[in-house]
């Protein structure tokens, strides 16, 4: 049955989402915590990517039997918690003898506040990271990235990167017709607000007018619009990221893995799938500084549904899987940097056995970091700048039209979301 | 006319027939390779960078891929479930179509046209605008996470075209068989499961093997109304495989191809009844 | 013997349709009680950018791919309705598409159109040098370019025409044998048989099935749309309206806003239909059928 | 004699086209009504408005005493043979025959040796396990016939039930159905268009004609006493001449007594003998001969045209010129106006 | 005379069973050949082998001086009405009737018109635009009919198509058939089990038997010298009597010489003499009375059985004993083994 009373003998029913090996955590989580508290009973609800996880999350809602918790990242939590779907964790916290709030990374805390109350409490504080083939530098004898790198740095490295098939460096704008292709890129980027703000933000500039209460894209400033400018450039004036055909053949992570693309900006999730690699070193860089060290937060934080009917077995699975254990478990998986401070510093985090030997970058960076703004109507924000901003970089649309059109477009989503 | 022969008609064409292999061999030229493909992609090993060069066999051959994917999806299982769900689905989605089918074709003209009007607009309405409706109406009923939910769509006949279909084929029946029954007394259960029925032996293996399929590979059924691993039906645990590294294409692969070849099976008994009602000319 | 039907119809679509669509005139995000809203989301879509776009890709898909997929799907059915040697090979191969499960098949396609590493261009590519077709021309760039996407969506659509085949098949193996042997006897051409007898006797059937595959081309460009390009390439080249619903629905939780595109899409479908009609009447006239 | 089948007063459309006016007829219980017209008269709407297939917009039928014109087809007891066979193309023969007694929950074993007995009753025994589909025109009317005879209901109708099969089997099954009947002591209707067949068969013919009950009678009296010059033209091969009463030709004998209005003198083929001496002269428009017989067609001084029968042997040429004769006794006097017959 | 069709060796199959035995037929150019034989003789499949619906499992099929056996239906140029009618459910009347026309590219005006006329000829004028769902048995059977003549083939292949109509429609539409078959000097071959339209429509007549033919001739040499005792019952209704040559009866006359073998005599029940003076005695079994003429089924002593057609007016009563003669004039001879007639 669905509904179940609120007979503490019904199991707790976690929704969570993630590719196979990353459910298989979770399973190995659940199973570790009824290993450890007889009686326990998790059921995992899993989806399969995020998509699944919202339609699965709102038609339960809807319906009347949502899950009991679920995992949410805080760049699209806003709308649930906007609608008062999430349970207030605060006396639950101050009366937890098991959590202890400082023993978290303030800056992910912070994400899931709504309102002023804590809403979620976050599994992970990850954040933007330059991935990069150490063999491949080696090999070509270009110096690898080091922290307080520049933007110049980067430009110049990644274009000292960008080979064809017999080494030679080669300019990859003319790559359409031309006579040959790059076989190696210098850098992968993803062209989208996530990978964009911390890039302004080090700048000097802003994503949006107001962080709490957003009402537009500020891209116009000077500083934001000089690093989306740059960003631009990579592939309109450097051509040293991949086109978009090429992206579309091989995304920038397989191409990492095929060991053809020199450097790729992305999170700590790429470390999971990263591991595999055999045939070259790879190491992190932190990000390339404009004036200075900013990242951007990614944070998952697990919620409690308001609508649970088991809201005590609830609590104390989030206890479980927020507490040392819980975290280690996760962060065995290498995908996620744990947001229990005391975790993240210990060997099951920074593992000198695992690649990357560097993995003290994200810790590095999370005194830096910011995060986005929550706004309710944050994802369809991000959906649409992604559309322009890939149009900008592979098409080469004119600056000022892409930064009017963000604007111009997103205002009305701004309007509609609601702010914690 | 009433009551004449049926099927194809046995005109001694050498030259047609010619023609119509060369048609079959350019139609299984058109639509058998990216089926190849999809084998040959699932024999790939895991892991390796995507060729440059079209590679119909794979080198190396390899059937990690069906390993790994079984072991991650949980093919096995939900092999199970899918199989379950079809084994109770599809001999009552196409009993309800067939049924329905025959009781539009000899109930009065007039509820006809209300009931194919409703059929032509049910079928307008997209799949999108009724989960969450029918998520609510299945929770009240207590039978959100089991399994009925991604049976019940058989009481529909899975997809209300299919109740058309079989109205169109029993309305083409001649008149006078359904005036003969009459005259022998037959209720029109026996009318339809004695003489209708056997008629239009094609059309219910033909939408048989459509039933089977859309039951088969229903998706966002089984997304929102079942939450327990246990009951993952195929194309969920497909969906998760879907969300593999590009590299472990192959794995997706092979869990694509595990989850095609029962369609398949049916696919092709059907198509054996169509042909073994080639052998025999009725009248 | 229409019970279970009914019960069916009423209960699995008539009520869930009805509910959602009275949503249209609420303002609805799934998670709160929904509140009236009037018109507003009409007047909201109108303005909408987005929606017009999938509203105009929806029409274009459906305007050429149902004549597509129905031609096809006759040409299939009564090249292959005969026996002759490989017949119930190429059979089974035409519906082999449509047996894919259709996640499966999005991933498939996702793999042949991949345009560098794609079996579709690499085979475009055989006969040219530098990545160029034989001709000199660049292949399609099925995922980048807005109109070869529009085209590897159709193309997709294409190959699952299966069930519209099946259909035809049974259909025309069910029409009166002698009937084609007197046409036989008159000489009459293949075209003329086509014309004048086989499609008249299938008309009941094609009309059905061409409906359906126009108000179904609002469905079946959904998942090669969710998993094969996701709407792009940008801004919106393969979003219809269907991953437009889906999307607002589920992903942003507008469902009062969804529902009432839903309802425009219903009622441009009920459009579409009666243009149908009108047509087949006239053609009807004709044949008087 | 109590009563077999009764329709009363029946009309019956298709559409809006009328195409039974208020028929009455009766068949008291074992008769066997032969139902005769010209081909679009209305006889198998008859049939079908009697079986229930056709929903009568006047009038009653009754069956077996019964009133069942409410009644639907399968519980009128009746079995039928269709014009078109209507057999069942997935059944083989003996499926086909034993269907109506295995429906009515006849053992399976019963049945099928029933319907191979029926079988072999209309000469199909060879033909047990094809389907109508590989049967020949005559061969399915059989099926379809046996189909019909297997029961034992309270009224048989048979549509055209001979049509297809030749001279030789026609008079054989026609004697199994009269023997048939008189053994089970049914009531039958049986349509036809053939006369000797009606002739032959009938207790009782009826005539149709555009959906009217032009006359009932027995076979003498149809043949006999034909009610209207349309029976009696009707009935016949070739049909009877009519002239005109006061036309050419001058019956011998004794004149009756003729009243004012125009009336139409008929006389049969058989009744007109050639080569009297003092008859009236005709041209030989053409002789047909047929076995034994021969018809001569004959043309009279005022363009009338006569038939008459004459021995094969003794046939005149074409174009000869021959003298014929009737006798009063033998003619038969119709109102030139309505066709009814002239009651002297 | 040139050739109109020929049929030489021809056997045809379905399966594996073989239903027409090296058919030889020959018919010239404008003759009417009529196909005779019992139900399940194959005259259907004559047809069909004609048309090029059924390939020829031997010999070769000639239309018009061409060698037509590897040629396609259409390209025979022949008109066909199917004993099933095969009439196009989706067209009307008139469509139907002008179809073969239209598509032969006919100015739709002309062909309409032409249809129009054709139905006329067969008394369907006023069906023109329903369909022929909506048409009654005999109703059909004349579109088929029309369908068929309106085109003016090589060859006119008619199955059957006068067997749902009425005699007096029959008799008419046997002429209207004549007279097209004289105005177009059509080849004709017209399979029909009524041997009145055998004899008197054709100018020859070809007897089939189990997928042979038994014998081929003028409807007068079919009639007088039929070349089996088969043919002599088959053609004639009631079917000529046979007695053992060595039995009860001795006709009147000079006696032939016969041989030894056993013989059989046949002689038809026109040839049958009642009560003459010292004919053989015999019991009356049965009357059956048509019109004029009336068949008395005779018992002899032996248990033999004789029909004789006699006068309605005189005929006898039932368990009459009469006196009954024949003349050797009137008789056949046949072996009794074969069956073949008897080479006096
Ligand atoms: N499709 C078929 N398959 C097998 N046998 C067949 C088929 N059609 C006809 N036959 C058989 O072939 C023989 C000849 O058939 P045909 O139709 O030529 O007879 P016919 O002389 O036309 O008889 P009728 O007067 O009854 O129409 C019959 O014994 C019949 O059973
Ligand atoms: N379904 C129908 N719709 C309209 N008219 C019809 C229909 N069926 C028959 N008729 C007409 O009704 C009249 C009587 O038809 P019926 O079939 O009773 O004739 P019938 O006497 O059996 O003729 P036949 O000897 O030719 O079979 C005919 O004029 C026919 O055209
Ligand atoms: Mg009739
Ligand atoms: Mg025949």
């Amino acid at each position: 049955g669905s509904g179940g009373g609120s007979a503490s003998g019904d199991p707790v029913r976690l929704l969570v989402f993630g590719a196979p090996e990353e459910l298989g955590a979770y399973r190995t989580l659940a199973e570790a915590y009824q290993q450890a508290r007889t009686g326990e009973r998790i059921q995992l609800i899993e989806a399969s990517d995020r998509k699944d996880l919202l339609a699965r999350l709102a038609t339960s809602v809807a319906g009347g039997a949502p899950p009991d918790l679920f995992l949410m990242n805080y760049r699209f939590y806003g709308q649930f918690a906007a609608k008062g779907v999430v349970e207030p964790l605060d006396e639950r916290i101050a009366a937890s003898s098991v959590l202890d709030p400082a023993d978290y990374y303030p800056v992910a805390m912070e994400a899931f506040r709504w309102g002023g109350a804590q809403l979620c409490l976050p599994q992970n504080v990850s954040s933007l990271a330059v991935y990069y083939n150490r063999t491949l530098f080696t090999r070509y004898g270009v110096p690898e990235p080091t922290a307080g790198w520049t933007w110049n740095d980067l430009v110049s490295t990644a274009t000292l990167m960008t080979r064809d098939d017999r080494g030679l460096v080669i300019k990859g704008t003319e790559a359409e017709g031309a006579a040959r292709l790059p076989a190696v890129h210098g850098l992968g980027v993803e062209p989208s607000i996530i990978r964009l703000a911390p890039l302004v933000w080090s700048n000097g500039g802003e994503i949006v007018d107001d962080p709490d209460r957003p009402t537009r894209l500020t891209l116009d400033s000077p500083a934001a619009r000089e690093a989306l400018r740059n960003l631009i450039d990579l592939r309109q004036a450097y051509g040293v990221v991949p086109s978009d055909a090429e992206v579309e053949a091989e995304d920038d992570e397989s191409r990492f893995l095929n060991g053809r693309l020199a450097m790729l900006m992305t999170s700590r999730r790429a470390t999971t799938n990263f591991r595999t690699i055999t045939g070259f070193e790879w190491d992190v860089a932190p990000l390339p500084v404009y004036r200075q060290p900013v990242g951007v937060l990614h944070s998952d934080a697990y919620c409690m549904t308001r609508g649970s009917r088991n809201k005590d077995a609830a609590w104390r699975f989030m206890e479980y899987a927020m507490g040392e254990e819980g975290q280690r478990i996760i962060a065995a998986t290498g995908r996620t940097v744990p947001s229990h401070m005391g975790v993240s510093r210990s060997p099951a985090f920074l593992d000198p056995d695992q690649p990357p030997r560097n993995s003290q970058v994200f810790l590095d960076a999370i005194p830096t970091v910011r995060a986005l703004p929550t706004v309710s109507t944050w994802p369809e924000i991000e959906d649409l700048s992604y559309g322009i901003l890939e149009n900008a970089v592979h098409r080469g649309d004119k600056i000022d039209d892409v930064i009017r059109e963000l604007d111009v477009k997103s205002r009305p989503m701004f309007a509609r979301g609601e702010n914690g | 006319m009433r009551g004449r022969a049926r099927g194809p008609s046995p005109l001694p064409e050498r030259a047609a027939r010619l023609w119509r292999t060369l048609g079959a061999a350019f139609v299984l030229l058109v639509f058998v390779p990216p089926l190849l493909l999809l084998v040959s992609g699932s024999l790939t090993e895991p892991g390796l960078p995507p060729s440059p060069t079209p590679q119909l066999v794979p080198d190396p051959l390899s059937t990690t891929g069906y390993e790994r994917a079984v072991d991650l999806g949980g093919l096995l299982r939900a092999s199970l479930n899918s199989v379950l769900v079809a084994v109770l689905a599809v001999p009552l989605s196409v009993l309800v179509a067939a049924l329905a089918g025959f009781a539009l074709a000899r109930i009065a003209p007039r509820a006809t046209t209300v009931v194919v009007a409703a059929s032509l607009v049910a079928l307008m309405v997209p799949a999108t605008a009724l989960l969450v409706p029918r998520f609510a109406i299945f929770r009240l009923l207590g039978l959100t996470d089991t399994l009925v939910p991604l049976i019940a769509p058989a009481l529909l006949g899975t997809s209300p075209l299919y109740v058309l279909v079989y109205y169109l084929a029993f309305r083409a029946l001649p008149a006078d068989l359904y005036d003969a029954c009459l005259v022998e007394d037959l209720s029109p259960l026996r009318t339809w499961w004695r003489v209708a029925l056997p008629l239009v032996r094609p059309v219910t293996a033909g939408l048989t093997a459509l039933t089977f399929v859309l039951t088969w590979s229903n998706f966002l059924d089984p997304l929102i109304y079942v939450y327990d691993r246990e009951l993952f039906t195929l194309p969920l645990a497909l969906r998760s495989l879907s969300l593999l590294d590009p590299t472990n294409f192959p794995v997706f692969l092979a869990g694509a191809v595990i989850a095609t070849v029962p369609a398949l099976v049916v696919f092709a008994l059907a198509q054996r009844r169509f042909l073994r009602h080639d052998d025999r000319s009725e009248g | 013997m229409l019970t279970p039907y009914l019960i069916g119809l009423v209960g699995l679509v008539m009520v869930p349709a009805l509910v959602t669509l009275g949503m249209s005139v609420t303002d609805y995000d799934l998670l709160r009680p929904p509140t009236w809203a009037g018109l507003d989301n009409f007047a909201a879509l109108l303005d909408d950018p987005i929606f017009r776009v999938a509203l105009l890709n929806s029409v274009v898909f459906a305007l050429v791919a149902v004549p597509l997929r129905v031609l096809l799907a006759l040409g299939l059915a009564l090249l292959l309705h005969r026996r002759a040697a490989g017949v119930g090979t190429a059979r089974t191969a035409a519906l082999l598409p449509t047996a894919v499960p259709e996640i499966a098949y999005g991933l498939l396609w996702l793999w042949l159109f991949n345009p560098l590493y794609g079996p579709i261009n690499q085979l475009l590519r055989v006969g040219g040098e530098n990545g160029l077709t034989a001709f000199g021309r660049t292949p399609p760039q099925w995922l980048t370019d807005p109109t070869s996407a529009r085209a590897g969506i159709i193309l997709m659509s294409l190959f699952t025409m299966g069930e519209t085949f099946v259909v035809l098949l049974a259909a025309r193996r069910a029409l009166p044998r002698d009937v084609y042997e007197m046409a036989a006897i008159e000489d009459a051409t293949g075209w003329d048989v086509f014309r004048r007898i086989t499609l008249p006797l299938l008309a009941p059937v094609l009309a059905l099935l061409a409906v359906r595959d126009a108000v179904a081309s609002l469905h079946f460009t959904f998942v090669p749309a969710f998993v094969v390009t996701d709407g792009g390439p940008p801004p919106y080249a393969t979003t219809y309206l269907s991953l437009f619903v889906y999307q607002t629905g589920f992903e942003y939780l507008r469902y009062g806003y969804a529902a009432a595109a839903t309802l425009v899409m219903m009622l441009l479908t009920v459009a579409a239909v009666l243009v149908q009609w009108r047509l087949i009447r006239r053609y009807r006239r004709f044949y008087q059928l | 004699m109590s009563e077999g089948l009764v329709l009363d007063g029946v009309s019956a459309a298709y559409r809006d086209a009328t195409v039974l006016h208020e028929v009455d007829l009766t068949v008291a219980r074992g008769e066997l009504l032969v139902v005769l017209g010209p081909s679009g008269a209305g006889k198998s709407t008859v049939l079908r408005v009697v079986a229930g297939l056709e929903p009568v917009t006047a009038g009653r039928v009754r069956i077996a005493d019964r009133d069942v014109t409410d009644e639907r087809p399968g519980r009128r007891n009746v079995s039928m043979v269709f014009q078109s066979y209507a057999l069942f193309p997935h059944l083989t023969v003996v499926e086909n025959i034993a269907f109506g007694l295995e429906v009515r929950d006849t053992p399976r074993r019963v049945a099928r040796e029933r319907a191979r007995a029926a079988a072999e009753t209309v000469g199909c025994a060879g033909l047990l396990d094809r389907r109508p589909g590989q049967l020949s025109g005559g061969e399915r009317q059989r099926v379809a016939l046996a189909r019909a005879l297997v029961r034992e209901p309270d009224v048989f109708l048979l549509d055209e039930p001979l049509s297809n099969l030749d001279l030789a089997l026609r008079a054989e099954m026609r004697t199994e159905l009269r023997a048939l009947h008189d053994r089970l002591g049914a009531t039958m209707v049986h349509v036809t268009h053939d006369q000797t067949e009606a002739l032959v068969l009938a207790d009782r013919i009826a005539v149709l004609r555009d959906g009217r009950v032009e006359q009932v009678g027995t076979p003498d009296e149809i043949w006999r006493t034909p009610a209207s010059s349309f029976v009696a033209r009707f009935v016949g091969s070739p049909a009877m001449n009519l002239l005109p009463a006061d036309g050419p030709l001058r019956p011998r004998g004794d004149a009756p007594t003729l009243g004012e209005e125009p009336l139409e003198i008929g006389f049969r083929p058989e009744a007109v003998t050639l080569d009297a001496a003092e008859g009236t002269p005709a041209t030989v428009d053409r002789v047909e001969v047929i076995g034994e017989d021969a018809f001569a067609y004959l043309r009279l001084a005022a363009g009338h045209q006569v038939v008459a029968r004459v021995p094969a042997a003794r046939r005149p040429e074409r174009d000869a010129t021959v003298r014929l004769d009737v006798r009063w006794a033998d003619t038969h006097l119709f109102h030139a106006a309505t066709g009814r017959r002239y009651q002297l």
